[in-house]
């Protein structure tokens, strides 16, 4: 399968981006600690000439926020926590499906009650169930602080849970249809157990397609993460800040770790003025989508190819 | 013998798969004569489909006729222009296919399906080709109910009368059926043979009927052709063919299929004939390289006609016969 | 002869969107041990459900199925699996019954190692034996399913059938998706077998002149029924049953000069309700009751008025 | 009809009530302002949901519905286009899409409302008004934007049920019929198409309601998705119901009048 996987041309150029996004931001802050904020932009006579934010045309290459931050540094620096977590939790869901439909081979799969049961998720936007979870632990932590690395893995949970049932569902569908295969009957006439036949029969039939299904769940949760970005759910949750200046002090959220979706939800109000400080990191969430798209993509191809063969 | 009602000369048709260049027909000459069944019999990968695909130009996207002639009422279906073979198909020439299950669109009604057709050729009112239409289900013998009925509801033996109801509405002078009978039960089979063989008589059409199934040959065939490896290995009227069948690949067929008679002796199969007889008139036969697996088949080779109205394919070159 | 599976009013019902199907109903079937029964019915007569019921596949809904005298209806799955390697099945289809995902030699092992007999290495003298057997080099124990052609994958699907040395092959549809000439060694080959391993073989098909070849006697299904079963010679030349002489007359016959177009109509029985009550006419023929009126039959008489429809 | 849907509905209502309940599952009963089950809060002021959550359902249907029948429109017209030309180009076109397909819904979204906002500064053109001014109720431009993600998605799947649909016998019947290509292309081969794109609604969907919700919040415009982002409890389960049984009744419809059209794919089965 992996052999097969490495002649896709596909497969490859996606692989190759989202690998060297991750390590250049892995690598980053150890090796260069990034521009200082700027603030101000003085003409030569001294004078304010712009306030931060600035465009990509004043500061190149991508500009700068609200705060005067240097975009593309934090775009990369960024990257890594968007990126793990996207694949950190699109690897938990689908590992969590893997044993419950594993686990409950016999009932899940005509269970129709449980079939229907997940319809109902249909009809709520991933969104807003990881909304309606993440706000009370942000009201809960207002009240007893919860520490950063803990709010992570708990928000990571929050979104694991989100996307298990409808992926059991779909995983059990796959497994009904390989148990009525010719060869998993043949082997059930020598009298193998059921377990033996799930390890030696199903698992290496559904291993394509588990690749399929994690690289899809992952871009779910991109842009899940895109949203929350909007709907100021940051991850790592966020601590008020005082902003403005003397006259009016006003309390606002400022996201602790600098991943993209937190650099798109902390300066949304600007999103008419300074439009880019939005679009670029949404343009490497496209980026991110696009590479993970090229890699489905290779995997159908051999998925098909084995197919015919 | 009466005048041809079409005529295959020379046709060679070969596959372009990524960089390699299979070749499907060989070489193939064919003679349909006016108001006979012509059956083109050979195992998979034999090109008998391909040939008679040739006819219509309904080859895959992947196929191209390297040359070769099929003249059709003194025109060549190969250089006809596409509106002329479009007039040609369905009222000419039609086709009847093999997978009845999937060779009608789910989406439509059998009666929408049939004066679908109709309203190709003819200009008839709507209610003049809803008679004309059920007329067409009697004759296929389907009751007036089955036209409002979607394809989904009918059992594998009414699908093909459907599609052979489809493919009589023009009053073609020759109906080419590919293997019309093979995914249907052996009660069913004779019934649909029967239908296209009364059509033959009526109209006085000619068949071309490929099959792989001797028994078939038999009971409705005039002439046969033996295909093998893209080749016409044996060529003859049936009775001849049935009687002294000379090329060893025919008679291996012949006689590898299990036949009801008293007789226990063991089936033999193709590849026992191959190597006890070896030539024939002082020459080799083709393709002599002959193996089940690989089908590896050179050498020029040409039909010989070794007794009268019977063809067999030998080698060219008349070198001393004997292994 | 003792009989090596004796099957009373046997059924197996398969719910069909929302309605009962009888695949299977009411069989009562006696198979001897060292015989070749052929089972021969169209599309939807149940034959293949019949194999698969008889050998626990599918697990019977009504009736009883003893095999050599101990009855094995309900035996749980651990107790029938030792006798599972007593009766094996030969597929229709090669490539659907042999997994894609293992080489020849781990297919052929397989068995042995689901029944959990001999030591590896023996496991493996064993593969090479049976490939032997079947004809196939010795090459080709290394090699995957595709790089063989139908009828060496049909040769497989036997070498595994009879890995376990079993008493009962039931063979389900062996050759009708071969080619003609590959077919007739595959039939020789499942012959030489039986005489060779002294097997008892049960051959389903929809082909009657196979079936002619293959059997000492033969059961005639129609519609999950069993309407006829005699010996072979028997049923061929002095066939009772309507369904049996039309099947018998829509054979075509391979000789141009006994043409006969003018072919009786078919008849095709309406299903009945509840299964046919079968009558020994003498000589081993059995046929459904409802078709001879019992009381005016005569076994010798009768046989003299019966010809050939 | 009734049976088996009164049962699917009936878990489908079972399934939003434990949704409702996962947050005080997880984090215990917050204690929140005394708030009437049938209230939502938005802007720090409570509003009842009675009187309007049917206006604000029907501006929510209408918006995801005309996107989608535009979208579809959208789609059928470029696939159809797309037979016509060479198989090189159609090529082109295809990779072209699937590079579309990529867009996260915000990026379209945002990029639509900010060129907007840039034309209407420069030109004093208000093509369409951006914001949701107090209750005049602004549909071409939401229309507009939701419409573009599911005809790339739709394109996408047509072009591929075309291409799969093309190689079928019954192509190859109606040829030898002496009908055109164009000619099957459009009475034969749409039919299909059209009736398994039924089978993708599901999936097409839930996406579309995700960008609506994501549509409403950045265009703030009051519809159905903003309720249900900011209600709990009872509130949350009627707003979710006011989506969940029309839209379930109809995938029930769906399924029923597809089933009719591939029966013998399941006689083949049996």
């Amino acid at each position: 399968m992996i052999k097969q996987l490495l002649k896709q041309p596909q497969f490859l150029l996606g692989f190759f981006i989202i690998i060297s996004l991750l390590f250049v931001s892995l690598g980053l802050n150890s090796i260069y600690e990034g521009p200082k904020e700027v603030k101000f932009l003085y003409k030569n006579d001294g004078s304010i000439s712009k306030v931060a934010p600035f465009s990509p045309t004043d500061i190149p290459p991508f500009g700068t926020d609200r705060d005067g931050r240097d975009l593309f540094y934090m775009i990369l620096d960024g990257a890594k926590y968007t990126l793990l977590i996207a694949l950190g939790v699109a690897f938990l869901r689908l590992v969590s499906a893997v044993l419950i439909s594993f686990l409950y081979k016999g009932q899940l799969k005509n269970n129709t009650f449980f079939n229907d049961l997940v319809q109902s998720t249909l009809y709520v936007p991933a969104t807003i169930f990881a909304y309606m979870l993440m706000i009370p632990l942000f009201i809960k932590s207002t009240t007893d602080p919860i520490s950063f690395g803990k709010m992570v893995i708990i928000q990571c949970i929050i979104l694991t849970l989100i996307g298990i049932p409808s992926l059991v569902v779909t995983f059990s569908g796959d497994i009904k249809n390989i148990m009525n295969k010719d060869y998993i009957i043949s082997t059930m006439s020598l009298g193998a157990k059921k377990k033996y036949i799930y390890r030696k029969h199903v698992l290496p039939e559904i291993k394509p397609k588990l690749f399929l299904l994690f690289a899809q769940q992952a871009v779910q949760i991109l842009i899940l993460l895109a949203h929350l970005g909007v709907l100021a759910v940051f991850v790592g949750g966020s601590q008020t800040e005082m902003r403005g200046d003397f006259l009016n002090l006003t309390a606002e959220n400022v996201p602790i770790a600098g991943e993209w979706s937190g650099i798109i939800g902390h300066s949304f109000q600007e999103v008419l003025t300074a439009p880019w400080i939005i679009l670029i990191p949404l343009g490497f969430f496209f980026v991110s989508i696009f590479s993970i798209n090229m890699m489905i993509s290779g995997l159908q191809n051999i998925i098909s190819k084995n197919k015919r063969k | 013998m009466s005048a041809p009602l079409l005529e295959i000369k020379d046709l060679h048709v070969s596959f372009h798969e990524k960089k390699s260049k299979i070749t499907a027909v060989q070489g193939v000459d064919l003679t349909i004569p006016k108001g006979e069944t012509v059956a083109v019999i050979g195992e998979s990968g034999s090109g008998k489909s391909i040939t008679s695909l040739s006819i219509l130009g309904l080859l895959p996207l992947s196929a191209s006729i390297d040359s070769g002639a099929i003249l059709f009422k003194d025109k060549n279906l190969l250089k006809v222009s596409n509106k002329e073979m479009q007039y040609i198909r369905g009222s000419e020439i039609s086709m009847v296919f093999q997978d009845a299950q999937a060779s009608l669109n789910p989406a439509m009604k059998v009666g929408v399906l049939i004066t679908e057709g109709l309203k190709a050729r003819k200009k008839l009112t709507r209610h003049e080709q809803r008679s004309e239409a059920l007329r067409l289900l009697r004759m296929v013998g389907l009751k007036n109910h089955v036209y409002d009925q979607f394809p989904s509801q009918l059992s594998g033996g009414m699908k093909q009368r459907v599609l052979i109801a489809m493919a009589l509405s023009g009053e073609p002078s020759l109906l080419i059926a590919d293997e019309p009978t093979t995914s249907l039960d052996v009660t069913v089979q004779s019934q649909i043979l029967d239908l296209i063989n009364n059509y033959k008589i009526e109209n006085d059409a000619s068949i071309l009927l490929i099959t792989h199934d001797f028994g078939v040959v038999a009971e409705y065939a005039d002439r046969v052709y033996v295909m093998f490896g893209g080749k016409v290995v044996e060529a003859g009227d049936v009775y001849t063919l049935f009687r002294n069948p000379i090329h060893p690949y025919t008679k291996g067929l012949i006689s590898s299929i299990p036949k009801i008679s008293d007789t226990e002796e063991r089936l033999k199969s193709v590849s026992d004939f191959v190597f006890e007889e070896v030539g024939y008139v002082g020459r080799r036969f083709a393709p002599e390289t002959y193996s089940i697996e690989n089908k590896v088949y050179d050498a020029p080779s040409e039909l010989v006609e070794v007794e009268p109205d019977h063809y067999v394919r030998l080698f060219v070159e008349k070198e001393a016969v004997g292994r | 002869m003792s009989s090596i599976i004796q099957l009373h009013n046997l059924s197996k019902y398969f719910s069909v969107g929302g309605e009962l199907h009888k695949a299977v109903d009411g069989i009562t079937l006696d198979i001897q041990k060292g015989e070749t029964l052929g089972i021969v019915g169209e599309s939807g007569s149940g034959k293949t459900t019949l194999g698969r019921t008889l050998m626990r596949l599918y697990k019977p809904d009504q009736g009883q199925i003893f095999f050599e005298g101990k009855e094995i209806t309900h035996l749980p799955e651990d107790k029938i699996r030792p006798l599972r390697k007593e009766f094996q099945m030969v597929f229709q289809n090669p490539s659907d019954s042999l997994s894609p995902h293992y080489n020849v030699g781990e297919i052929l092992e397989e068995p042995l190692l689901i029944q959990d007999l001999l030591t590896p290495s023996e496991r493996t003298n064993k593969a090479y034996e049976m490939l032997e057997k079947v004809g196939l080099p010795k090459t080709s124990y290394h090699k995957r399913l595709h790089e063989f052609s139908g009828g060496q994958r049909q040769r497989i699907g036997i070498a595994r059938a009879l890995v376990l040395n079993p008493k009962l092959l039931i063979a389900d549809e062996p050759v009708s998706a071969l080619d003609v000439s590959v077919q007739a060694q595959v039939l020789n080959l499942l012959k030489d077998l039986q005489k060779e391993m002294n097997l008892t073989c049960v051959f389903i098909s929809h082909d009657l002149n196979v079936v002619h070849y293959m059997s000492d006697r033969v059961a005639v299904l129609y519609l999950g029924h069993l309407l006829e079963v005699a010996p072979k010679k028997e049923l061929y030349t002095n066939p009772i049953h309507p369904y049996t002489k039309s099947l018998l007359s829509s054979i075509p016959i391979h000789d141009p000069e006994l043409r006969n177009h003018s072919r009786k109509q078919i008849v095709l029985p309406e299903k009945s309700i509840n299964p046919p009550h079968l009558v020994d006419v003498g000589n081993g023929h059995l046929v459904a009751a409802d078709v001879i009126n019992i009381t005016t039959f005569d076994t010798q008489k009768e046989k003299q008025d019966i010809s050939i429809g | 009809m009734t049976s088996r849907y009164g049962k699917r509905l009936r878990s489908i209502i079972i399934g939003v009530i434990i949704i409702s309940f996962f947050p005080t599952l997880f984090f215990g009963v917050e204690q929140q302002k005394s708030m009437k089950p049938w209230e939502y809060m938005l802007g720090g002021r409570a509003y009842s949901l009675f009187p309007d959550i049917f206006e604000k359902f029907l501006y929510s249907m209408t918006i995801l519905l005309a996107a989608l029948l535009f979208g579809l429109f959208l789609a059928l017209t470029i696939t159809f286009i797309s037979t016509l030309l060479p198989r090189s180009l159609q090529k082109i076109i295809y990779g072209f899409y699937t590079m579309l397909e990529a867009l996260p819904d915000l990026f379209i979204i945002i990029v639509l409302q900010v060129s907007v906002v840039a034309i209407y500064k420069k030109t004093g053109l208000l093509i369409g008004n951006v914001s949701n001014v107090y209750e005049s109720k602004i549909y071409f431009f939401p229309i507009l934007t939701l419409s573009i993600l599911p005809a790339i998605q739709l394109f996408k799947i047509t072009y591929l049920l075309l291409n799969e649909e093309m190689n079928k016998p019954y192509v190859n019947v109606a040829r030898s019929l002496g009908h055109s290509n164009v000619y099957i292309t459009i009475n034969h081969v749409f039919r299909n198409v059209l009736a398994s794109l039924f089978h993708y609604s599901r999936t097409i969907f839930v996406f579309m309601l995700s960008n609506l919700f994501i549509l409403e919040y950045v265009f703030n415009l009051h519809g159905i998705m903003t309720i249900m982002l900011n209600t709990k409890g009872v509130a949350f389960i009627i707003t979710v119901l006011f989506v969940a049984i029309p839209f379930s009744f109809l995938f029930e419809w769906i399924e029923r009048y597809t089933q009719r059209l591939n029966v013998h794919r399941e006689e083949e089965a049996a």
